[in-house]
């Protein structure tokens, strides 16, 4: 009885101590100042005390926002940082200003991995059913033998089947190393219920050998753990090939935006634009200017400069497009190749232009935060936002060039300049006009290829040339002045290219897919979609 | 290689189908089209087509736009291959399997709907590139012209009336002058059967007349089919006795002397609408 | 100040054109001309440029304090395109037409090698500046960026040990070219010499310039679901970006398989958003943050030349490891030169080897007494969110270079020096 | 009506003034180069550097590629953006002599090449064998380059693949052989390619007199190109090409099997390429699959259109005023010559559209009035040329 009133009034005092500083100024220090065991074992004392409120500081220590003055000095200070105001850890008393020589407390992969089980394991009693999801979520993949009691403790008061679940098949994956046969069993037969990718890794521990030995000697739980296996590998399995399925489409929706341009101003109006790469620079470049005016001016909706983005880069381009059409290509209507040499030289003069402007360097477009990370759709599947966003970017592209080719005025005159430019300016279409909003289109949609490649890759004066073969390649295989075509040469190399590159490396798959694309066009010389008839060669 | 190197003048004789190398016409028609299908996205260009052209006959041929005239000729000529049906020409050739190099060899010459010449050759150039003779690439390479065959040439250039125009591009000519020059390079090739696709479109009155008259010298000594438009022209060219042959959606509508073909009901329709 | 120093460049050379070349000679006597041969067009330009700016700012330091041998030096730039051939032509032109003392330059494997046997003929001397696979060595090159054994092997071992994590399993991924290959090759038998199993070790090469790293991650993921896994990345360059774009976003943390990277550096990093990256790895022998008095000035001058010069980027200006290796080479040759009194070829070698120069790294770069490589130290950094390394591990001096792999066959017969003298 | 035909190969080739040009070049290539390079003083005002002669020889093999291109482009009408490929295996099958001929030299004193070894190759592979022959490796440079191009041309020209589509399997072609040569297990050495070529015959490489015999021999071959290139466009083979370019349907009505013509100007364009290649690689010590890569075919194009197509000088010209810029400005303006570069090319198009030498030969016709030059007749006229 003396005892538990002990303990009671022990945790009142540490209730009380807790309520002033989230983590005894002791552990603090050996946070701060300790090499990493010091640091690990810190932690878990921290686990074991199973306080919320240390969370914040643990957060900060993940996210590399805590300075401490140097270990020489007499008087240590430790603060959590943000956006330059400063937080003492161990009061939470705000620090103005900053003192002079803090230096930020460095941890590394393996205290880091650490620091976030910790604040997994003590979300676990959040209130919020969503927290607890993720924290069980989180844990399943790095859960210890040192957690145990802390999720034996979660597991009973849970209420929530789901959680409790997850819960349980943690708990059974550290019990697979420890524990007795039957509990070891249980553990096996209840991972099979996993989809988790790291309950493989477990499985396939069981099974290792260390020479000619099998690491674990018990034959029945090797039996156990291989049925086990089995059916996490399969389930597995089906969700690589839906991954390998949707990095295809990925791929296709990527080389489709890159080329729609092109099919208008090539495959519309013939002019071979050498240049169209580097409309699609000029829009990635236009996507940067904006975020940084967003960063700058509106930092409070950053999150939302894509919106804004996706606009100017169009116009942008456009403009940049329809001065070339104006100054240059106007000229050379009806010399196709000419247009090539003459384009030529705008993307060398764009690329360097680009680069006395913004240096040679990449320059950096962040995703916002809601094109950051992915949706895990099943086992170990995550379909990343920025890839889902660029699909349906790229279908809407799609769908308002269809509208504005085949439902427009503009679209009609488009149309018909191109099939027959005398007749059409006989009838009183302005031809000129047309030309230059034409080519002011195909030319803005590679602005907006632009703005969405600048989400997934390189920003820097050579991105239009990575993809000006590419896109020649889809028209072409296409079929020339065949909208439809493009779309399906763009998202049959997308796919081909994603299932090649499984089995055969990525350099090999690119080296099929061109000789298929030779051998394609011997068999259709004009393309997938390829006019037929008399007429075919006119 | 070796491909390069073959005589020209077995070209025809690929399969052996042809050993001399002369069209064997003897026991029949110079051109025999049976049957012939040609369909494009399932509209019939061409349908369950049967024509016979005799030797040294002139054809006219008349029919609304898509008939299918383009399309038989681009048949006859190896252009396009017939979904269905026989094309012969003399006994033993069968068109159908021909490439058309070897169908020109031979001895078929095409004129096109518009005048196809090489512009930035000159007229004598033009003329000397149809010259029936080895055409092969080595042959081309070592080629000289000789006495004779540019006396042939001169003789052309006479009878199309481009003498003085001898050594200016094809390209500078009139309309009317590049269809003779045409012509003229058909002449050259020497074939046995002349395809005339619309010949005096685009032809002042004067020259379509003088044509007129160089095709009625012609036939008997080649046979040539026309097809036309113009029906003074046809009426012109077919005289009383000719055949006239109708073509309508892709088939023969009617055949006969040009006088029973205009009385014709179903070509009255035809022509001046239902 | 763009264009003005553009016209002012475009009315020199005019003139110096319209002069003819007779004219030029006279003035050659008055300075020391060092050639520059970065590219500055073309797919190596965005590597190349700021050593191209870096060389620039050494030779206007020395210059400031009197330049050498009581000379100044008088910077030739060519901008060779990225193009191998043009590395060679230019090489030439530079140590033949404008007869240049020394010069700094290269990036990549290929445009050394394409220059070695220019630079052998005409006797002349190339620094080198960038990490690179080894198994060459040359009287008239010199190396201060890493070989393998400087860089690669520390790093592994890093990542082998319980710090690092204990990695069990290991994806050798890299661009399809020579250094990777040859970087992997060492690896591989490195890995191999400490127990690690050919099935543990997966080797993945994609093009150059590839952009699509779906596939690549996917598989990743998958091998590492058979045990503690690790990658260690040689791409190259411009293909580093999407890289990591698929990584942060396919959810493949640091703290699950760090990947550690040998050509990714703060500037390589400056286009990407780091945040998703916190925690992977790169192995260098300088950070452009490690803390120390040097690199503080280093790093103040670099950022007061690059406003001076409104180099682009000036906003944000960064240094890295080969910037670093171009500015002690610079001064090195600077200061053997004194040494030897002399610029030729043959008399400055005896004074660059064993040379000293106070690096930026912390540590005193000391150019070994023969084999032509620096000494130097290795440092291990983390990615912080703000495009910055945390250094979690370094050696504790300099490492000697050892240019010829013990892990390579055949190469413990061959000598720590150049075979010509 | 006076036909004029020309009596001779030789006025069929080249006028008086042709012959001049070309015995002007073929003096100053045999003769002044020579003497100023090897034989007048360093500080001499007339003195040739190693340099430019290395550069100047460099530029005569980018104008062989330039006729093969204008050849093919110019007077067939087919556009190639793959012609990298040939040259570039020309320089391979020469590198490969090269590499053999370094011997024990390198770096790791073994029989097989440093990449090899450090590759951990044991044997050369079997498409190197051979390779130490130097006609073995000659033979190569031709039948390599030659039978790719008869065996693509052959399935492409038999399917009837025209204009842009053949432009792009082309370029399909070059870019799948680079990334195939950027492949270190391919055997070629990868990104490096090979470098530090020791020897040719046995006779040491770097030394200013094989440079000047690489020079002269590059010269020679050049001259030899063009005046079996101007054989081949005077005679009936090359009036059957131009119709051909000009209309292919009109020349196989006339019998002629376009296909066999296309085969075989392609092949020889192709074969041209290789040597041209073969002779590069020694003059720039480098081969590397970066030659393959698209945009190098490209630029090959428009070297030629930029000299003018369709007239063998102008292709020639092309070649050396683009490559001349690219030399001069790299230097002079190594920040902005892109600008120049691209800016030449609009320029060009857009004033000049039949190339730098059709602007020089109308300005010369508007200045003597009268073209004293005109190609003898029986030549093709190509003034101009449709795209």
């Amino acid at each position: 009885m003396r005892v538990v009133l002990r303990l009671f009034l022990q945790c009142v005092l540490c209730l009380a101590a807790l309520s002033a500083q989230a983590v005894s100024p002791d552990l603090l220090q050996k946070l701060a100042y300790g090499e990493a065991d010091d640091k690990l074992a810190a932690l878990a004392l921290i686990v074991a005390g199973a306080d919320e409120s240390a969370i914040p500081l643990l957060q900060a220590l993940a996210d590399d926002s805590v300075q401490a003055s140097p270990d020489t000095r007499e008087k240590k200070i430790i603060l959590i940082v943000k956006d330059g105001k400063g937080v003492d850890a161990v009061t939470g008393k705000a620090v103005e200003p900053l003192s002079e020589g803090l230096e930020d407390v460095v941890i590394n992969n393996r205290v880091r991995k650490e620091i976030t089980t910790a604040i997994a394991a003590l979300k676990l009693a959040s209130p919020d059913k969503a927290v607890r999801l993720a924290a069980a979520r989180e844990l399943q993949s790095n859960a210890e033998e040192s957690m145990l009691p802390a999720l034996a403790r979660a597991v009973a008061k849970e209420s929530d089947p789901d959680i409790k679940n997850l819960l349980a098949l943690t708990q059974a994956s550290i019990q697979l190393s420890t524990g007795d046969k039957p509990a070891r069993m249980a553990a096996i037969s209840a991972l099979a219920a996993s989809n988790n990718p790291s309950t493989k890794t477990l499985l396939i521990g069981l099974l290792a050998k260390k020479g000619n030995e099998f690491v674990e000697p018990d034959a029945d739980i090797r039996a156990a753990a291989q049925r086990s296996l089995d059916t996490v590998q399969s389930k597995l399995s089906t969700g690589e090939r839906f991954g390998q399925a949707f990095t295809g489409i990925s791929l296709g929706s990527i080389l489709l935006l890159a080329a729609l341009g092109l099919a208008i101003t090539y495959g519309l109006m013939g002019v071979i634009n050498m240049a169209h790469g580097e409309l699609i620079m000029v829009g990635a470049y236009s996507t940067y200017l904006v975020q940084n005016f967003f960063k700058a001016n509106l930092s409070g909706a950053f999150d939302w400069y894509l919106l804004a983005a996706v606009p100017v880069s169009f116009a942008v381009a456009a403009l940049v497009g329809m001065l070339l059409e104006r100054g240059v290509i106007r000229f050379l209507y009806g010399r196709p190749l000419e247009t090539l040499l003459a384009t030529w030289g705008i993307s060398l003069m764009l690329i360097q232009a680009c680069r006395s402007i913004f240096g040679a360097q990449n320059v950096q477009v962040e995703n916002p935060v809601w094109m950051s990370g992915g949706v895990e759709v099943m086992a170990g599947i995550i379909l990343p936002y920025n890839r889902i966003v660029i699909i349906v970017f790229a279908l809407f592209v799609l769908f308002m060039v269809w509208v504005m080719l085949t439902r427009t005025r503009l679209g009609l005159f488009v149309r018909a300049v191109t099939q027959n430019r005398g007749m059409a300016a006989c009838v009183g279409v302005p031809t000129k006009r047309i030309d230059t909003v034409a080519f002011g289109l195909g030319s803005g949609i590679a602005g907006l290829a632009g703005c969405a490649l600048s989400q997934i890759g390189n920003v820097g004066p050579d991105l239009g040339q990575s993809y000006i073969v590419d896109s020649f390649m889809v028209v072409v295989l296409g079929g020339v002045g065949q909208l439809a075509g493009t779309v399906y040469a763009a998202m049959g190399l997308g796919i081909a290219n994603k299932f090649l590159e499984g089995v055969a490396g990525a350099v090999l798959a690119k080296i099929c897919i061109l000789v298929f694309i030779i051998i394609f066009i011997q068999k259709r010389p004009q393309g997938i979609f390829a006019l037929k008839g008399r007429f075919a060669d006119n | 290689m070796s491909d390069l190197k073959a005589p020209a003048g077995d070209a025809a004789g690929i399969d052996g189908r042809v050993v001399t190398g002369e069209v064997d016409t003897i026991h029949g028609p110079i051109l025999y089209l049976d049957d012939i299908t040609v369909s494009f996205d399932g509209f019939k260009a061409l349908n369950k087509l049967t024509l016979t052209i005799e030797r040294g006959e002139l054809r006219c041929i008349i029919g609304p736009n898509g008939a299918g005239k383009t399309t038989m000729m681009d048949v006859i000529t190896g252009k396009t291959r017939p979904d269905l049906g026989t094309a012969f020409f003399g006994q033993t050739i069968d068109l159908t399997k021909l490439s058309e190099p070897e169908i020109a060899k031979a001895g078929i010459g095409r004129k096109f709907q518009k005048p196809t010449v090489y512009e930035n050759h000159t007229v004598f150039e033009n003329l000397e590139l149809a010259m029936k003779t080895d055409k092969s690439v080595f042959a081309s390479l070592k080629a000289k012209l000789n006495g004779s065959q540019h006396d042939l040439i001169g003789k052309t250039l006479d009878e199309i009336a481009l003498t003085q125009r001898a050594w200016e591009p094809a390209g500078l000519l009139s309309h009317g002058q590049k269809q003779w020059l045409e012509i003229g390079m058909l002449l050259m090739q020497e074939p046995r059967l002349l395809l005339l696709d619309e010949p005096v479109a685009g032809m002042t009155d004067e020259e379509t007349m003088k044509s007129a008259d160089l095709f009625l010298t012609l036939a008997g000594k080649y046979s040539v089919v026309v097809v036309e438009h113009d029906m003074d022209f046809v009426a012109k060219l077919s005289g009383a006795a000719g055949t006239v042959t109708v073509l309508h959606e892709g088939s023969v509508l009617a055949e006969g002397p040009m006088a029973q073909v205009q009385g014709d009901d179903r070509v009255i329709e035809v022509y001046l609408g239902r | 100040m763009q264009r003005r120093s553009f016209l002012k460049q475009l009315t020199v050379s005019v003139s110096l054109a319209v002069a003819g070349m007779g004219a030029t000679l006279a003035q050659a006597q008055e300075t020391i001309k060092v050639g520059v041969l970065h590219s500055l067009s073309g797919t190596m330009a965005i590597s190349e440029t700021v050593l191209k700016d870096v060389a620039l700012m050494a030779i206007d330091e020395i210059n400031a304090k009197g330049g050498v041998l009581g000379k100044k030096l008088e910077p030739v730039v060519v901008d060779p395109a990225s193009n191998w051939p043009l590395f060679a032509e230019k090489a030439r032109q530079l140590i033949s037409k404008d007869k240049v003392a020394v010069t700094f330059g290269c990036w990549t494997s290929v445009s050394r090698k394409s220059v070695l046997p220019v630079f052998e003929e005409l006797n002349s001397l190339l620094f080198y500046p960038v990490q690179y696979e080894g198994e060459e060595l040359s009287k008239n090159v010199y190396y201060t960026g890493a070989a393998p054994n400087q860089q690669a092997i520390p790093a592994v071992e890093y990542l082998m040990s319980k710090e690092g994590g204990g990695a069990k399993r290991w994806v050798l991924l890299g661009t399809d070219y020579v250094y990777p290959r040859t970087t992997n090759k060492i690896l591989r038998a490195f890995l191999k010499s400490k127990g690690v199993d050919d099935k543990d070790i997966d080797e993945k090469y994609t093009p150059f310039g590839h952009s699509d790293y779906q596939t690549i991650v996917a598989d990743i993921k998958k091998f590492a679901q058979g045990g503690k896994t690790a990658v260690v990345s040689t791409i190259n360059g411009d293909s580093n970006v999407p890289f990591y774009k698929e990584l942060g976003n396919a959810g493949l943390k640091a703290k699950d398989v760090p990947v550690v990277a040998f050509s990714v550096g703060e500037e390589e990093l400056r286009g990407v958003d780091t945040k998703p990256l916190v925690g992977h790895l790169a192995a260098w022998n300088y950070f452009m943050s490690v803390k120390n008095p040097t690199n503080d000035e280093f790093k103040k001058k670099w950022a007061a030349y690059a406003k001076a010069k409104k180099l682009p980027g000036a906003d944000k200006p960064l240094t890295n490891d080969p910037m670093e290796a171009t500015y002690i080479g610079v001064h090195m040759w600077a200061q053997a030169a004194a040494k030897a009194k002399s610029i030729e070829t043959d008399k400055i070698i005896p004074a660059i080897n064993g040379q000293t120069f106070k690096a930026p790294s912390g540590l005193t770069a000391t150019m070994d007494a023969k084999n032509h490589h620096l000494h130097k130290p290795v440092l291990i950094g983390e990615v912080k969110a703000d495009g910055q390394f945390n250094v979690v591990w370094k050696t504790k001096g300099p490492i000697k270079a050892q240019p010829w792999s013990p892990f390579i066959a055949g190469n413990d017969k061959k000598k720590d020096e150049p075979e010509k003298k | 009506m006076a036909p004029p035909i020309p009596t001779s190969l030789f006025s069929r080739l080249y006028g008086p003034r042709g012959w001049m040009v070309v015995g002007a070049f073929a003096l100053l290539a045999f003769v002044v180069f020579p003497v100023c390079n090897l034989v007048l003083p360093k500080d001499s005002l007339f003195y040739i550097s190693d340099y430019r002669v290395a550069l100047i020889g460099k530029i005569m093999c980018y104008a062989m590629v330039a006729l093969a291109m204008d050849l093919i482009w110019g007077y067939t009408g087919i556009l190639s953006l793959g012609h990298g490929v040939f040259f570039a295996l020309g320089g391979y099958a020469m590198g490969m002599y090269l590499m053999r001929q370094i011997g024990l030299d390198g770096v790791y004193h073994m029989p097989l090449p440093d990449f090899m070894v450090f590759l951990d190759w044991k044997t050369l592979p079997w498409y190197w064998s051979f390779t130490e022959h130097f006609w073995y490796a000659m033979l190569l440079v031709v039948l390599v380059p030659g039978l790719l191009a008869f065996v693509f041309g052959f399935f492409a020209f038999r399917s009837r693949i025209k204009g842009v589509y053949f432009s792009i399997i082309t370029q399909a072609m070059t870019f799948a052989f680079m990334l195939l040569f950027f492949r270190n297990d391919t055997g070629f050495g990868g990104n490096n390619g090979f470098t530090d070529f020791k020897r040719i015959l046995d006779i040491p490489i770097a030394t200013s007199g094989m440079r000047m015999t690489l020079f002269m021999l590059s010269a020679a071959t050049l001259i030899g190109m063009l005046l079996m290139a101007r054989w081949i466009v005077t005679s009936k083979l090359g009036r059957v090409l131009t119709a051909i370019r000009d209309a292919e349907s009109r020349v196989m009505f006339s019998g002629y099997n376009p296909v066999h013509y296309k085969l075989f100007i392609w092949t020889l364009s192709a074969v041209m390429c290789g040597i041209a290649g073969a002779l590069y690689v020694p003059q720039v010590g480098i081969i590397n699959p970066s030659e393959m890569s698209p945009a190098n075919s490209i630029e090959i194009a428009i070297w030629v259109a930029l000299g003018g197509r369709g007239s063998l000088v102008g292709a020639i010209l092309g070649a050396g005023i683009v490559n001349g810029a690219k030399s001069w400005l790299t230097v002079a303006f190594p920040e902005y010559w892109l600008f120049f570069l691209g800016a030449l090319f609009i320029v060009v198009t857009l004033f000049l559209p039949n190339g730098v030498l059709g602007a020089l030969q109308d300005l010369w016709s508007r200045k003597g009035g009268k073209r004293s030059d005109a190609p003898p007749a029986g030549a093709p006229t190509n003034t101009k040329v449709p795209s």
